[in-house]
């Protein structure tokens, strides 16, 4: 029982932090229609400027997640602004492509700029010690984030369900012509779009670096591939199939590495494949 | 017409300057050479897939390494003819694709991307986890070249690289040409309007899904044959060959080059190995650089590096004329 | 397009010419000669050393300690008038991970560059891959972190490819060293969380036979494999505190193990767990990246210490170290350090730079080393030396822990003894 | 009234709440050039989707020359003989106009299995792709690419490609939809010719009435998936229940509306 607990409670905190990347790849691809290989990269710069921010300033940990995922969001900004938008009218190819030479450029100037070698973040005090469940310690930081996985759910639905941005965005997703037609001006808000999913993947890197222990060139390039994978199974572009997609891939892959350990990776791809062939528009997508 | 004979002077250099090579130029060159011959092929096969048919798959690695596997594993237990060794890969990678394109072919897009990303990272992960049969992450390691016979009828050593180059130049002008013929067959004319206009395609008495599970198959051989000649060329069989990151080579070449003829992938296909070896000898961070003249290339030179030198004919052409 | 070829060519022409000539003026620039080897007309030209290591992605910080070790001696061995007083000259380039290029780069170094030795290389994948072209390239390489014993057992005993010498210690020291080391411990039920790969498995099994030799009785009673790239151990932790072992043994490497080890204490695995073992915990990368948060009481190792063994050599090296780079030597700074001066000395005993009659040098040759003392075995050139496993504790004079109770074994009692099988062959002696 | 070609029993077609095709039992004749009409929303689209084989068949069979064809796939119909046009223009706009022609060409010969041969060999097809070429008149334009034509053209071109798949029946959806008058007459004399040539029955989707009342054999009226009307142009014309359901309705509604909105 306590162990079958703890496999649960290890799969929520590992797929709250693939929602938290998942979650602006989502919302980019439901609204640009482009599918960010350089998303894990916004993550990796976003762990690093927090933790730079949190050294230099010798600020601490809330003031570093408040500031740094700025930084990241400029960088997004440029990217979108004078290279992204540039191939929208392109085939897929080209956009994936596009995408995947900023994982290359970012990983070599992270490598440049901090050091080839790994920081290590230092560890966080504010959670205190870990915390007993059924007899066994579980880290209060990880009980943290999966409270904040939800919370970032619920923020997200309250802004495009209730808030005058996420009717328009909503519009723009369903129909980019349509929007236009009723003078949403799309290319600001595909810029803004996408700065905004960049501060959600530098997030997702500023909480998970403490949680990693440890920051490196290309730490994002592995969680990407899970992140993609999360966004399929919900179905492509929608949130609240991106948030199920996270919990179902993290207590899965918890339970795959529990009970058949061999092939732990192989069970993943295999319901990715399935679900794809079952359900292309995802889980929990609308049939576009 | 001019330039018809003016292009066909050229390809005749170029076969030239390849069969030459080995005399010509150190072993290195001649490695690289074989490198980018190797990387034609896939990318030639990949091509007839995304530029011929307009389907982007994430999963021909599966299909190079079910090659390089299959050529190793009949040299392991089978009969170390060469020959026989890159039959066998090829027909386990088309086999192979053969499996996993029936499924695939359903989907057209980005899912069909992410369906073969997954079906290609499954055989990723079964031969990094079948440890007792594929040796895990080691790879096979040590695949000889015996000397290529002909059954009693002479045979021909193929040990040193000077040697197997033209083996590998054999199979790369063979799948150039086949390639080619496809391109001008019916066949080919089909699958491009597959690309175009897939309903219509449908609306002219053509079932689509079997043209895409055919070509799907065909660029699956092409990768396996890719896969058995590196097998043969490294020595070794590697399941990062299998690796969706792979997989995006002949992508990332298809593109460099130009998508939309037969020159394309191989001009970007030599452009990927040079580049990737002269930025090398200038700096450490090739990656960064490596990104930058894609970015270039994606926003500069659409069409690739062949879509470019083309237009410049042509405006050289009506210059001429206006 | 074949012209492209030609011109590549001429273009490694004019380089190999500047190079050189460059040899050649900052020779002049020396007084020579200074020792004996100068009149030997045998060895021409500058000693050109090919290294590769990974210098991208997230292990790209190895890449950066085995410049320093390497920059470093290349430097010392110039100033003091070079191998057998040639300039040694050496070119690094980026491994990555992948096989493929690591044999791209080995034949660029012999075939384009004109590299006399090879050294370097950190996957077990990519040592055993490269092994048969070394064999057609027919130079030396000196692997200075790959540590399949499958290289030298296999690839150079069994299948005789002489030009591999390995000067690190390998997978004995962390499995067979790690059996000596536990046979100690008042632990009778052991379980491990080590990569999902290759090294994982047979350090895994290796520790498993000698133990199961060495102390009757013992168990081995939960395994769980990370694979390459983990961010997440809790689940592998939870599988390990449900068996409720009394030891723990992990070879959990670099980046990986720092994770673990903070989620493991987090999870709190070292309260329940008093005996843990980690065989390549001993690394700077992973002293420094967990500093005060690497537990007490932890069993830890590598291919090299920067305290050991505490002579004048090794500290004098080490002080240097510090002082060119301003931090401390991480193993493969040392082997890499060490390789060079293998090659010297191999080079000037041999008073040739020919691949056979290094060959036969390097065979059975005994060197010193900031390591120590260390002898490459003549059956399957592995370098014999002693690394110690010790017992961390905190040190006012570190940011991080070190080595307290240290406990060494003499290599020869740990070491796979050739002909590899058989009765005999594998420890104890 | 020459023999039947295409017979439809209890076909029906819901979306949700709307019904576009309710149990209709409908005949097309041989050789009858026929017009399908009706208001927006009639159904009249569906109506060919579920011929063709572009949607499937919710309820009821359809069966084509005496055979049944209410499940086969698109490409066996066509195969079988009926294929159509579409509403938007529906070509291969990267491929020269003679390529266009020649897939479906290619494809009815069952020629275009064979990856080795070049198509330059493939005299048949070739002449085959010129007399239609000829037919619809775009014989100059054989080289152009699709997409460089004028919208008319693309029209033209457009039944070329479906006469190519050698329909014995054949659906034009709005075939003049988009074209200026000049386009459109022109357009217009070369359905009513292939017409006469008689290998080919035309079904034709029109909006524009003048159009439908010049062209048509037989006019088929639809209304909210259901047949109000059916007979040659001059009986249509007259016909009370079509006058008032088709024609007279909207306007009477649009009347209701106006006065509904000012009392309010």
């Amino acid at each position: 029982m306590q162990s079958i607990v703890h496999v649960c409670l290890a799969g929520l905190s590992a797929g709250m932090f693939i929602w938290l990347v998942a979650s602006g790849l989502t919302l980019i691809f439901g609204v640009l229609g482009v599918l960010n290989f350089a998303h894990g990269s916004f993550y990796m710069l976003g762990a690093y400027f927090c933790f730079t921010v949190l050294r230099h300033l010798s600020a601490n940990f809330w003031i570093g997640l408040l500031l740094g995922p700025l930084f990241v969001c400029a960088v997004g900004f440029i990217v979108e602004r004078f290279f992204l938008r540039r191939v929208y009218h392109l085939a897929l190819p080209y956009q994936l492509l596009l995408t995947f030479a900023f994982v290359l450029i970012f990983d070599n100037l992270v490598k440049i700029v901090w050091g080839a070698g790994s920081l290590s973040p230092p560890r966080l005090d504010i959670f205190g010690e870990a915390i007993l469940i059924m007899g066994r310690k579980f880290p209060a930081y990880n009980l943290f984030i999966i409270a904040v996985g939800p919370l970032v759910a619920i923020g997200l639905w309250l802004m495009l369900e209730r808030t005058w941005w996420g009717r328009i965005i909503r519009a723009a997703s369903s129909d980019r012509e349509m929007a236009s037609a009723l003078g949403v001006r799309v290319p600001i808000l595909f810029t803004a779009v996408f700065v905004f999913g960049c501060w959600l993947g530098a997030i997702g890197g500023g909480l998970a670096a403490p949680y990693v222990g440890i920051m490196t060139p290309g730490m994002g390039d592995t969680i990407i591939i899970e992140a993609f994978i999360v966004a399929v199974i919900g179905g492509l572009g929608s949130l609240k199939g991106a948030f199920l997609g996270a919990l179902i891939i993290g207590v899965l892959s918890a339970f795959g590495t529990r009970f058949f350990p061999t092939f732990d990776m192989f069970l993943i791809f295999i319901l990715m494949a399935g679900v794809l062939l079952w359900r292309p528009q995802g889980l929990f997508g609308e049939a576009r | 017409m001019k330039n018809k004979s003016l292009f066909a002077a050229l390809i005749l250099v170029f076969l030239a300057a390849l069969v030459a090579m080995p005399h010509l130029s150190g072993r290195f060159t001649v490695y690289l050479a074989m490198r980018f011959m190797i990387l034609g092929i896939f990318a030639v096969g990949y091509n007839l897939l995304l530029g011929q048919t307009g389907l982007l798959s994430f999963g021909h690695g599966a299909f190079y390494a079910a090659g390089a596997y299959g050529m190793g594993f009949f040299w392991l237990h089978l009969s170390p003819h060469p020959l026989l060794g890159i039959g066998a890969g090829v027909a386990a990678a088309a086999v192979l694709a053969l499996l996993i394109g029936f499924f695939c072919v359903r989907h057209t897009e980005i899912y069909f991307a992410m369906l073969t990303l997954a079906f290609g990272m499954m055989v990723f992960s079964l031969i990094w986890n079948a440890r007792e049969i594929t040796g895990g992450d080691d790879g096979l390691v040590g695949i000889m070249r015996d000397p290529v016979t002909f059954f009693g009828l002479g045979k021909i050593p193929i040990g040193k690289d000077a040697q197997y180059y033209y083996l590998v130049l054999f199979f790369f002008v063979l799948s150039v040409w086949v390639a080619h013929r496809i391109r001008i067959s019916p066949f080919g004319l089909v699958l491009s309007g597959i690309r175009e206009n897939a309903r219509r395609t449908e609306f002219a008495g053509v079932p689509v899904r079997n043209y895409r599970l055919a070509v799907f198959v065909l660029s699956g051989a092409f990768a396996g044959l890719a896969g058995a000649l590196e097998a043969m060329l490294q020595s070794n069989a590697r399941p990062f060959m299998a690796h969706w990151t792979h997989s995006a080579d002949p992508v990332l070449v298809s593109l460099l080059g130009g998508l939309h003829s037969l020159t394309g992938p191989l001009a970007g296909s030599l452009l990927f190995v040079a580049m990737r070896e002269i930025v090398q000898r200038f700096t450490e961070n090739w990656m960064l650089w490596f990104g930058i003249v894609l970015l270039i290339i994606i926003l500069g030179f659409r069409g690739g590096v062949v879509g470019v030198v083309q237009n410049l004919v042509l405006r050289r052409r009506a210059e001429g004329e206006g | 397009m074949g012209k492209k070829g030609l011109n590549r060519r001429e273009f490694l022409k004019l380089t190999g010419a500047t190079g050189s000539m460059l040899a050649a003026g900052s020779m002049s620039g020396m007084a020579f000669p200074r020792n004996v080897w100068a009149a030997t007309p045998a060895i021409k030209g500058p000693i050109k050393i090919g290294y590769q290591a990974i210098a991208s992605g997230t292990l790209a910080g190895y890449g950066q300690f085995h410049k320093y070790g390497v920059e470093m001696a290349v430097e010392e061995v110039n100033a003091a008038g070079g191998i057998a007083g040639q300039k040694v000259e050496m070119e690094f380039r980026d491994s990555t991970t992948k096989a493929d290029v690591a044999i791209e780069n080995a034949r660029y170094f012999v075939d384009s560059w004109g590299a006399d030795f090879l050294a370097g290389v950190d996957s077990s994948g990519q040592a055993l891959a490269l092994a048969p072209i070394i064999e057609k390239l027919d130079r030396v390489l000196i692997v200075t972190h790959a540590a399949t014993e499958k290289l030298t057992e296999e690839g150079v005993f069994k299948n005789g490819i002489k030009q591999i010498f390995r000067i690190c210690s390998p997978t004995y020291q962390d499995g067979n060293a790690g059996a000596f080391v536990a046979k100690d411990l008042p632990a009778m039920k052991w379980a491990t969380i080590s990569p999902k790969y290759e090294y994982g498995f047979t350090c895994w099994k290796m520790f498993q036979d000698t133990l199961g030799k060495l102390k009757p009785g013992v168990s081995f009673i939960a395994e769980s494999f990370a694979p390459f790239g983990t961010t997440d151990f809790f689940s592998h932790i939870g599988t390990i505190m449900d068996a409720k072992p009394d030891g723990l043994y992990s070879t959990e490497w670099a980046g990986e193990l720092i994770t673990f080890v903070k989620q493991a204490k987090e999870a709190g695995l070292f309260d329940k767990v008093k005996h843990v073992m980690f065989p390549v915990g001993a690394a700077m990368d992973v002293l420094e990246g967990l500093g005060k948060e690497m537990p007490d009481n932890v069993w830890i190792s590598g291919r090299y210490f920067f305290r050991y063994p505490d002579n004048k050599t090794n500290n004098e090296w080490v002080a240097r170290f510090r002082k060119r780079w301003n931090h401390y030597p991480a193993y493969v700074s040392e082997t890499g350090y060490s390789s060079i001066y293998a090659i010297k000395a191999a080079v000037e005993k041999a008073g040739s730079k020919e691949t056979k009659a290094v060959i036969s040098a390097l065979e059975g040759m005994e060197m010193d080393s900031p390591a120590g003392h260390r002898v490459f075995r003549k059956e399957d050139h592995q370098a014999m030396y002693e690394v110690p496993w010790g017992k961390t504790v905190s040190d006012p004079k570190y940011p991080f822990k070190v080595m307290g109770e240290q406990k060494v074994i003499p290599a020869k009692e740990f070491f796979n003894r050739p002909p590899f099988e058989g009765a005999g062959t594998k420890p104890p002696f | 009234m020459g023999k039947v070609l295409l017979e439809t029993r209890g076909l029906s077609n819901h979306f949700g709440k709307i019904c576009t095709a309710d149990n209709l039992d409908l005949t097309i004749e041989e050789r009858v050039l026929t017009s399908i009409i009706g208001p927006n929303g009639a159904g009249k689209s569906t109506l060919i989707n579920l011929l063709t084989g572009y949607l499937p068949v919710q309820a009821g069979r359809i069966f084509f020359q005496g055979k049944e064809i209410t499940r086969l796939p698109v490409h066996k119909r066509v195969r079988q003989g009926i294929c159509r046009s579409f509403q938007i223009v529906n070509v291969f706009p990267q491929l020269s106009v003679s390529r266009n022609v020649m897939i479906p060409i290619l494809a009815l010969t069952g020629r275009s299995w064979r990856p080795f041969a070049n198509i330059a060999s493939e005299k048949d097809a070739h002449g085959e792709m010129e007399a239609i070429l000829a037919r619809v008149g775009l014989s100059a334009e054989r080289d152009t690419l699709a997409n460089a034509l004028s919208h008319g053209d693309q029209r033209l071109l457009e039944v070329g490609v479906a006469l190519a798949a050698r329909p014995t029946l054949l659906f034009l959806d709005e075939p003049t939809a988009g074209m200026n008058p000049v386009e459109r007459s022109r357009l217009l004399e070369d359905i009513r010719r292939l017409s006469r040539e008689g290998r080919t029955t035309f079904v034709v989707v029109e909006h524009d009435m003048d159009v439908v009342f010049a062209l048509s054999e037989r006019i088929i009226v639809l209304h909210r998936g259901v047949v109000i009307g059916d007979g040659p142009p001059e009986e249509i014309r007259n016909d009370k229940t079509v006058k008032e359901v088709y024609l007279g309705e909207d306007v009477s509604d649009l009347f209701r509306y106006d006065e509904g909105d000012e009392t309010k």
